[in-house]
């Protein structure tokens, strides 16, 4: 009599259950490893095991001359690759004191905010996906398919694009840049309606959202949660308003800011930042100056001994690209210090005491891309 | 032998078969489907004896509420590794005693008992209507009373699962 | 009271966003002119790509099978990956002269990354983007690829 | 013989005659329950096969895609070289799983959608029995299938799995209530259970215009829990994919993974042909009482035409829904189950009867 009583008593409250979520997982978004502990449902905590993409770029660095470290900026966060390009074109003609043609700043902004919308649709739709609504994936790839293409005409590559080098650009745009580009706003403006009435108004998607994996301000400060993740704990760290680059400090745009930091502020911020860009992008579209797209450099780069350091807002955040040069042609030291990584550190923080189902939700809603985080 | 001869050999197989493997078996979740085979294949007899309301509602309680709610407490409580230990001798013995003894008392009233042979003209159903006028009648032949008992019970057992479960979380 | 008339409205709201979710696939579904997928092989004769295209590195040769490259190698230190190999051969020239040619121009396809700076790099534009695309092969090695053609010849006014 | 295709009683008792004339009566009974057994399975396969087209037509042109459409016409047969596929993949060997269970799993899914397909009419005098509590009979068949998730998530030593079938048990077991209280509302107003006494008391109108509000009530309730009964999006947490990988089913290949697949379509089907028949009239055409002249050309229409037009229309309303909404998470499931769908339905009940008894309906 005694055996059955004792059965049942076995304590499968205080079990901890752990599962593997990746390496290959269809919502990791790549190749990453959670070991989620949970109970029941419930998320207790969580390890995040990176390195399964690392590829050392930042040691390939060392041994690469300035112009060919940008294509290995590309491979990071592959979809701002424009914005990380961006930064080490920005660090050289830095350290160099080059003063670049304003036709190739007003360029490089129109790109950079081009290339964060991209970046945001395709992170639209894969938290449609996440989220469990499969029809979210294919209009934000429809969408983001029409910017590629003004990328492709332009530049010829519709992912890792390597555009830009240090001094200026790789060529100049396409001379139906501007028309495409016009074209493209007018379309998106219409159908970024059918994000909101799909997704963003739907009950469904608010309930899982609101309220789930709170990030408070002091937090996102100390783990360094940047870009919308970041703002939507109130978060003021956007580098393109405190530390103007490009023609930034020329354009009007708003820094927007959230209170709550749960995942539907941070989903509302990048909704909010398509939209900025766009009045961006309206603002300088018409106004390129005339001028060389190139300014004169040496055919060998080389640093000026000494530390550098750049930072520029990548559609995920902060990026900084530090450099110790030893006034040879390739960096002695190079370090980025990626927006992402940051990013995924915060994950077991927000996501303890959550259910696995928002989990998913709290991951798409970082937005991290796995290639940034390993390197 | 008649088609429905041959199906009452199938379903009294079925339940001989899988009430001895229920049994048996050491592992607890396939002795809960062997008893949801047991069930079924009751459910079967009393559609072969027209008891259609009665085969629905043993499909629909037993077989479709009872084995999942108990197949469901095995999920939580059990580990797919997990087997029953072996009964020792000590164990058995006792059993097949009362086994027997149960066999036999069952078996001899079955035996004794006259059935009264009558043919049932095969139109002639239990009428869902009658079922349906006596569980909520009051008069000699109804059942209103020990319905509402019973729902009385339900209430009772809901509102006590209710205050177990709101209990764990503080 | 406030509290059940919350949950009336709470339904009321709840079953409106859904029915404007389920406007827009609605209205998707009975507009198949807004379709927009390509039916890639069935289109292939009349898929054309953008001019700057960067689909492999190709060497113009013109009609005489001449093409303008020198074989300088600067294309081989400007690349990243080591994916270009420039294999020089020297010749007698009538005057005595021994001179410098290329002999082989090696195009790895398999490690090249398009980042363009060879073609960027080169003083002659002796290399340029081809807009072929469809590289997929069965065996690697075909992905290893001689720019230059058999028996050509550099153009004569090109001068290093 | 007289056949017509409004009325296959007589061709059935044509079929009856000929058998009982030409076999012992033993014999005849054994063939005629192959030939309905072969027809049903026939059917089983056919329809699946075709549902599975359909959604994944429907699905890309609310995608703006085209969908399959390189296997013949318009990727007709899309699903049929999937199914040589599924055939001809391995059946890979779990280790450490609960093999027997394992196996048996997606045969007791299977079963209970098959089982409940014999109690509905397609039209006149063609369903394969006509019982007098039909309606409960297909509540308790289809309740049968939540057991084979259950086996199949557990035996699958998976823990994705056992997540998948422990939220698909507590989905199914609290959606049930809703699917067959939302369905007693119909049964208060046909005041009968069979599924043959139901569509003959639509001839002078459906039933979800005749009982009006509570009717329509009904009726979304019902597409609701059934759509959640079935497995399906955006209550398809038991194989939620972006969480659980494939939940359930996880571990199963080929053939045995079809079978989970083709279960799905097929409950689909079933819910949706009960909701075409128990709201919709069934095969019943289109009938507006005192309108003989209106009445007679609707008449013309076949019923076979009728019945599978309102249950592709319905599956078609599940299918915009699944391809519109995201996903629910558990408790929201329950919440919506226990606060919203189960009160709705027991207060549209006590409407229903009210309105039946004091005459209101149509």
């Amino acid at each position: 009599m005694k055996e059955i009583i004792n059965l049942p008593v076995k304590n499968v409250e205080e079990e901890e259950y752990h599962i593997n979520m990746g390496p290959q997982h269809p919502s990791t978004h790549g190749v990453l490893r959670l070991v989620v502990s949970l109970q029941g449902e419930i998320v207790k905590s969580l390890k995040p095991h990176c390195g399964y993409i690392h590829r050392g770029i930042e040691k390939m660095c060392e041994k690469d001359t300035y112009p060919q470290i940008i294509h290995l900026t590309d491979r990071m966060d592959y979809l701002s690759a424009h914005i990380n390009n961006h930064a080490v074109c920005m660090l050289v003609e830095k350290a160099l004191e080059v003063e670049v043609p304003e036709r190739v700043t007003y360029i490089r902004t129109i790109i950079d905010e081009l290339n964060r919308i991209a970046s945001h649709q395709l992170w639209w739709c894969s938290f449609g996906m996440d989220m469990g609504g499969l029809t979210c994936f294919f209009y934000g790839l429809r969408d983001r398919e029409k910017i590629l293409d003004i990328f492709e005409e332009s530049f010829g590559s519709r992912l890792l694009h390597s555009y830009y080098t240090p001094g200026g650009l790789m060529m100049d745009i396409h001379p139906d840049f501007q028309k495409n580009v016009k074209a493209f706003i007018k379309y998106f403006r219409k159908k970024i309606k059918d994000y909101d009435d799909l997704l963003t108004g739907n009950i469904i998607m608010q309930l899982r959202t609101k309220g789930v994996g709170i990030l408070t301000k002091e937090d996102a400060i100390s783990y360094g949660v940047t870009g919308p993740s970041g703002r939507a704990s109130g978060f003021a760290c956007d580098v393109r308003k405190h530390h103007p680059y490009g023609v930034y400090d020329k354009t009007e745009f708003k820094e927007i800011l959230g209170t709550k930091g749960d995942t539907f502020e941070r989903y509302m911020m990048r909704m909010h930042e398509m939209l900025e860009s766009m009045k961006i992008i309206e603002q300088l579209i018409d106004n390129i100056p005339a001028g060389d797209y190139k300014a004169k450099m040496k055919a060998v780069i080389k640093l000026p001994a000494g530390e550098y350091f750049q930072r520029v807002e990548a559609a995920r955040g902060e990026l900084g690209v530090y450099v110790v040069s030893d006034g040879n042609k390739s960096p002695y030291r190079m370090k980025f210090r990626s927006p992402n990584f940051s990013n995924l550190s915060v994950l077991d923080h927000i996501s303890r005491g959550c259910k696995i189902a928002d989990l998913v939700a709290i991951g798409g809603s970082l937005d991290y891309v796995i290639p940034d985080i390993d390197r | 032998m008649t088609p429905n001869q041959l199906m009452f050999a199938i379903f009294s197989a079925v339940i001989i078969i899988f009430s001895i493997l229920t049994v048996t078996s050491r592992r607890i979740l396939r002795a809960a489907t062997f008893l949801l085979f047991v069930l079924v294949a009751t459910g079967g007899m009393y559609f072969l004896l027209r008891f259609n309301f009665l085969a629905a509602i043993q499909l629909t309680l037993y077989a479709g509420g009872i084995v999942v709610l108990i197949i469901f407490s095995i999920l939580l409580t059990s580990h797919i590794g997990e087997k029953l230990e072996k009964p020792g001798l000590k164990k058995i013995i006792p059993a097949f005693v009362a086994a027997g003894v149960g066999a036999v008392v069952t078996i001899s009233t079955i035996l004794q008992h006259n059935f009264p042979v009558e043919v049932i003209s095969g139109s002639e159903r239990t009428d869902i209507r009658l079922i349906a006028k006596s569980l909520i009648s009051v008069e000699k032949f109804g059942y209103a009373l020990p319905f509402e008992v019973i729902s009385i019970l339900l209430l009772a057992a809901m509102v006590g699962a209710i205050i177990l479960a709101k209990k764990r979380k503080d | 009271m406030n509290s059940f008339f919350k949950y009336f409205t709470d339904i009321f709201y709840a079953v409106k966003s859904l029915l404007t979710g389920m406007k827009v696939t609605g209205r998707y579904f009975f507009s198949p002119w807004e379709i927009v997928t390509q039916q890639y092989p069935e289109n292939r004769k009349t898929l054309k790509m953008y001019d700057r295209f960067k689909g492999e590195v190709i060497m113009p040769h013109n009609e005489h099978n001449e093409h303008r490259c020198t074989g300088c190698g600067i294309c081989e230190t400007a690349c990243p990956n080591g994916s270009i190999e420039i294999l020089q051969a020297k010749i007698d020239m009538p005057d005595g002269k021994k001179k410098r040619i290329i002999d082989k121009h090696i195009y790895h396809l398999d490690m090249c990354t398009f980042c363009g700076l060879c073609i960027k790099s080169c003083p002659s534009e002796a290399i340029v983007w081809g807009q072929e695309f469809e590289h997929a092969v069965f065996d690697r090695s075909k992905l290893t690829k001689i720019l230059n053609k058999p028996g050509s010849s550099i153009i004569k006014d090109i001068v290093e | 013989m007289n056949f017509s295709i409004y009325d296959f009683t007589s061709f059935n008792q044509w079929i009856d005659k000929f058998l009982f004339d030409n076999l012992p009566a033993f014999w005849a009974i054994v063939v005629e329950m192959t030939i309905i057994g072969l027809v049903v399975l026939l059917f089983y396969a056919l329809v699946g096969l075709f549902l599975v087209y359909a959604e994944r037509k429907v699905c890309a042109f609310m995608q703006n895609r085209v969908g399959p459409n390189r296997v013949g016409p318009y990727g007709f047969f899309q699903t049929i070289a999937d199914l040589f596929k599924l055939l001809m993949k391995e059946l890979v060997y779990i280790k450490n799983a609960d093999r027997l269970l394992f196996n048996i799993a997606p045969f007791i899914v299977i079963i209970a959608s098959f089982m409940a397909i014999a109690a509905i009419p397609f039209a006149k005098g063609l369903h394969a029995i006509d019982f007098d509590i039909g309606i409960l009979y297909v509540i308790a068949v289809s309740s049968l299938g939540v057991v084979g998730i259950l086996l199949a998530g557990w035996s699958s030593n998976n823990k994705y799995s056992l997540i998948g079938a422990m939220r698909s048990g507590a989905q199914i077991v609290s959606y049930e209530l809703s699917v067959g209280l939302s369905l007693i509302t119909i049964i208060i107003l046909a005041g009968t259970m069979q599924f043959s006494a139901i569509v003959e008391g639509q001839a002078n109108g459906w039933f979800i215009f005749k009982g009006h509000i509570p009717a329509f009530i009904a009726f979304i309730v019902f597409l609701i829990s059934s759509t959640a009964e079935t497995n399906r999006g955006p209550f398809d947490l038991a194989e939620a994919e972006s969480e659980l990988t494939a939940g359930f089913h996880t571990e199963y290949s080929g053939i045995k993974f079809a079978f989970f697949f083709l279960a799905e379509y097929m409950n689909m089907f079933i819910v949706a042909s009960i909701a075409a028949t128990v709201f919709w009239g069934g095969w019943m055409p289109f009938h507006v009482g005192g309108w003989a002249g209106f009445n007679h050309i609707m008449d013309f229409i076949p019923p076979l035409v009728w019945y599978f037009g309102k249950t592709f229309f319905i599956i078609w309303i599940m299918m915009w829904i699944k391809w519109t909404f995201p996903r629910l998470r558990i408790d929201q499931l329950l919440t919506l189950e226990w606060k919203y769908l189960l009160p709705i339905n027991l207060v549209n009940i006590l409407i229903m009867a009210f309105i039946v008894l004091m005459g209101w309906h149509f």
